[in-house]
Order: structure tokens, then C-alpha cells, then sequence
């Protein structure tokens, strides 16, 4: 399946673009979404720390996907 | 739950949203006003930027006002995040509490600017002469 | 030190207390602002009489700056208090206190108000329907 | 000697005007005022507590007054 996932903050600057598309396999977790994209975007893992968000919750590794989700890259946050 | 929490691109008006929080319950309010400084670490800040996640951050904040409420008796609550461009002196966030007593007032504000600062998707860039970086992201 | 220490009979205006502690070199800005309250211990509130013995009380208010200023790394500090008759709803006392971050901010703001109750000659009143009572003054 | 007694709050109420004359002992100190005071006005002795300033300053028991000094009596204070 295909996710689309939104960048916001330093993540738009390591995707190139407010958003990426990501085929997963179906039954795909946050996990497997993480490991995609860390190996196709490596400076990922440069980053302090990073969540996923699923429509508009922050995820927890084993939550599954799908392609009607609205899911976001959220990296360290630096609001206030 | 009375509250009002905003993201908006224009400037936050101070006194608007003091005038909003006091209640002729409140004995005690308490306001936060975050300003952006013009030096990070010694460095010279030329501007901020900020962006948010909009639909998460106001869910995001929100969740907060929720438990602020259940914590301590508040009266009236606000939140105001600005986004977009922020010179020095300028002000990218407003946090408002009104409650019958200071004590709830202090520590009710308290919690929502330190919780706003690490849960709520909001990011910021600061901009210096010779580059930019965005805050927290790397160790 | 750069400080505000004022008591007037005139209303405060909270704006102008935010304008002048706010400072390039600051971060967080927290404000307190007690307000009249509608009710004492489910009694209504008519008006409120605030008498100072001023030249103290002025004198107190510098040695709360002193103290916070000599405790946190304070940039400006505000303390305006008013005296003579308010209604609910008006504003007795505001306090403003900018800092380079915000802990130092909320703990000194906290710290002012609390000292501020304790030692500085400031004597209210409350006016209810059927009687009048100096605040404190009796067990 | 004669001290002048400046009176706020309920002192006010219970002396009866904004000040009042109190004839001392040389060398009388803080205590000898409050004696002095709270036989003639037995009212003061039902408040939480009080404190006497001199000069502008809180002032202890042992404290010596002269007639120069400016002297109030400070009731429990309820400001802010």
C-alpha cells in the first residue's frame, strides 16, 4: 500500500518537500514506516528524536497503517 | 470548560487576551507571555519562524486545557500560538489563567507553557546572520 | 536593577505595565494580576477599600526587588499597586517580571505576590450589603 | 516623653482617628508602646497580631523610641 506522509519542521528539509509517498506492505506499523524512510532518508536518524503522528495522535511504534491515514512526521518540537 | 486557544499568522493582541481571561470570580490571574529573544547561546537572533501541525497542535492543545481544568480549579484558560514570521521583541505565545486563587493560577500556567513546549507540533527556526537551524532538532 | 515599584489611587493600566517590562534580552515574561473578587466565602462583594502606609509600603516593595533580583537572574521587574475604593473586577495589584527563560520568571512572579501579602503595610477592606471587614485582622 | 502613633486599618477604627499621642518613659521601647496602648485600648489585644514601625522599618520589642521617630502601628497586613 501506498501512505503519504506529511513532513513539518527540520523533516521537510530532510524529505524536500512537505510531504513523501511510502509503499509499505499491507498491515504496515509505524515501525516498518520508520525503517523505510530512515534508510531512503538517512539524516533521519541525526535527529534528536522523531514521532509519527496518525491522524493527528502521536502513534506508538506498533500501530498499524493505512492508506486512509493522515500520517506526519513530528520531530523534536520547539514551540512557546 | 471555558477556554480559547488560537494559531494564528497574525500579531497576538496582549490585551485582549487578558481582557478575556479575568471573571469577576477570579481574585487571581496569572499570564505568560513568551517574547523572542534576540540572542541564542551568545549568537545574534535576526528573526523566528514558526510553523505548526495546526489540526494536531490545537488538538494537542486542547488536551492540555482538558487537564489543566481537571487539576485545578481554572476558571477561564487561554492559549494563543502565533506562526509565520517573528522578529525580535515580537510575540509568539500567550497563555492565560484565571482561577479564584493564585496558587491554581501560578501552577496552572505553569503546566500549560512547559507541556505546551513538549507535546504540542509546533517548530521553530531561529535565524541567524551567517545561517539558520531549527530548535531541538539535533543533539 | 531595573525596576517599577508604584502605588496610586488611579486604575492600573495593564498594558503599559506589559510594555515597559517587556525587554529585547527577554524570553519569558510572567505576569500576575489580582483582581477583585465577587465573593468572600460565598459572600457578595460590594466594593473593596485598600489603604497604604506608603512610604513604607514603598520601601517594602524595593526590598521584595532587591530580593529577586539578588535571587534570579531578573531583567526588569514591575510592581504597581493600587489604593482607595475598587469595584469587582478592578485591579488592585500587577506585578511583571522578565527573564532571559521562564523558570526564573514564574519564580520570582510567585515570589513577589507571596512577600508582598506578608510584609508590605497594605490593609483592605471588604464592603458586603450588611457590613464591612478588615481583611486579616481577625482570627 | 511624648511619641506620635500613626495608625492604619483597623488600628484606625480603634483609636479613633489616624494617629494618637502616647506619653512613654525615657528610653520606653516598642513593648512599653504596646503595653501602653493595649491598656487603653483593649481591642488591639483581639487582633491575629501587630507590629510596630519605626522609621519606616519593622521594629522589634526591645527597639528604643524617641520623639523624633516617626512611629506606626502595623496591622495584619492584606494588600495585593
Amino acid at each position: 500500500m501506498k501512505v503519504n506522509v506529511l513532513a513539518f519542521g527540520i523533516a521537510k528539509d530532510i524529505f524536500g518537500g512537505s510531504s513523501v509517498e511510502v509503499e509499505l506492505p499491507e498491515q504496515g506499523t509505524t515501525q516498518n514506516l520508520k525503517q523505510s524512510l530512515e534508510e531512503r532518508y538517512p539524516r533521519l536518524k541525526h535527529l534528536v528524536s522523531y514521532m509519527v503522528a496518525v491522524n493527528n495522535e502521536y502513534a506508538s511504534d506498533e500501530s498499524l497503517l493505512t492508506e486512509r491515514d493522515e500520517v506526519a512526521i513530528i520531530p523534536p518540537v520547539s514551540g512557546g | 470548560m471555558n477556554n480559547q486557544i488560537k494559531i494564528s499568522d497574525q500579531p497576538l493582541n496582549i490585551q485582549s487576551c487578558i481582557d478575556w481571561v479575568m471573571t469577576p470570580q477570579s481574585g487571581g490571574i496569572n499570564i505568560f507571555i513568551g517574547t523572542v529573544r534576540n540572542a541564542t547561546k551568545g549568537k545574534i537572533v535576526m528573526r523566528l519562524e514558526f510553523e505548526a501541525y495546526e489540526a494536531m497542535a490545537l488538538k494537542e492543545m486542547h488536551k492540555i486545557a482538558e487537564k489543566a481544568f481537571s487539576k485545578w480549579p481554572v476558571q477561564k484558560l487561554l492559549i494563543h500560538h502565533r506562526i509565520g514570521v517573528l522578529k525580535v521583541g515580537e510575540v509568539p505565545v500567550i497563555i492565560g489563567v484565571s482561577c479564584a486563587h493564585r496558587d491554581a493560577a501560578f501552577e496552572a500556567c505553569r503546566y500549560i507553557i512547559d507541556t505546551l513546549k513538549e507535546t504540542v507540533p509546533i517548530w521553530k527556526k531561529e535565524i541567524f546572520e551567517d545561517g539558520e537551524v531549527w530548535v531541538a532538532a539535533h543533539p
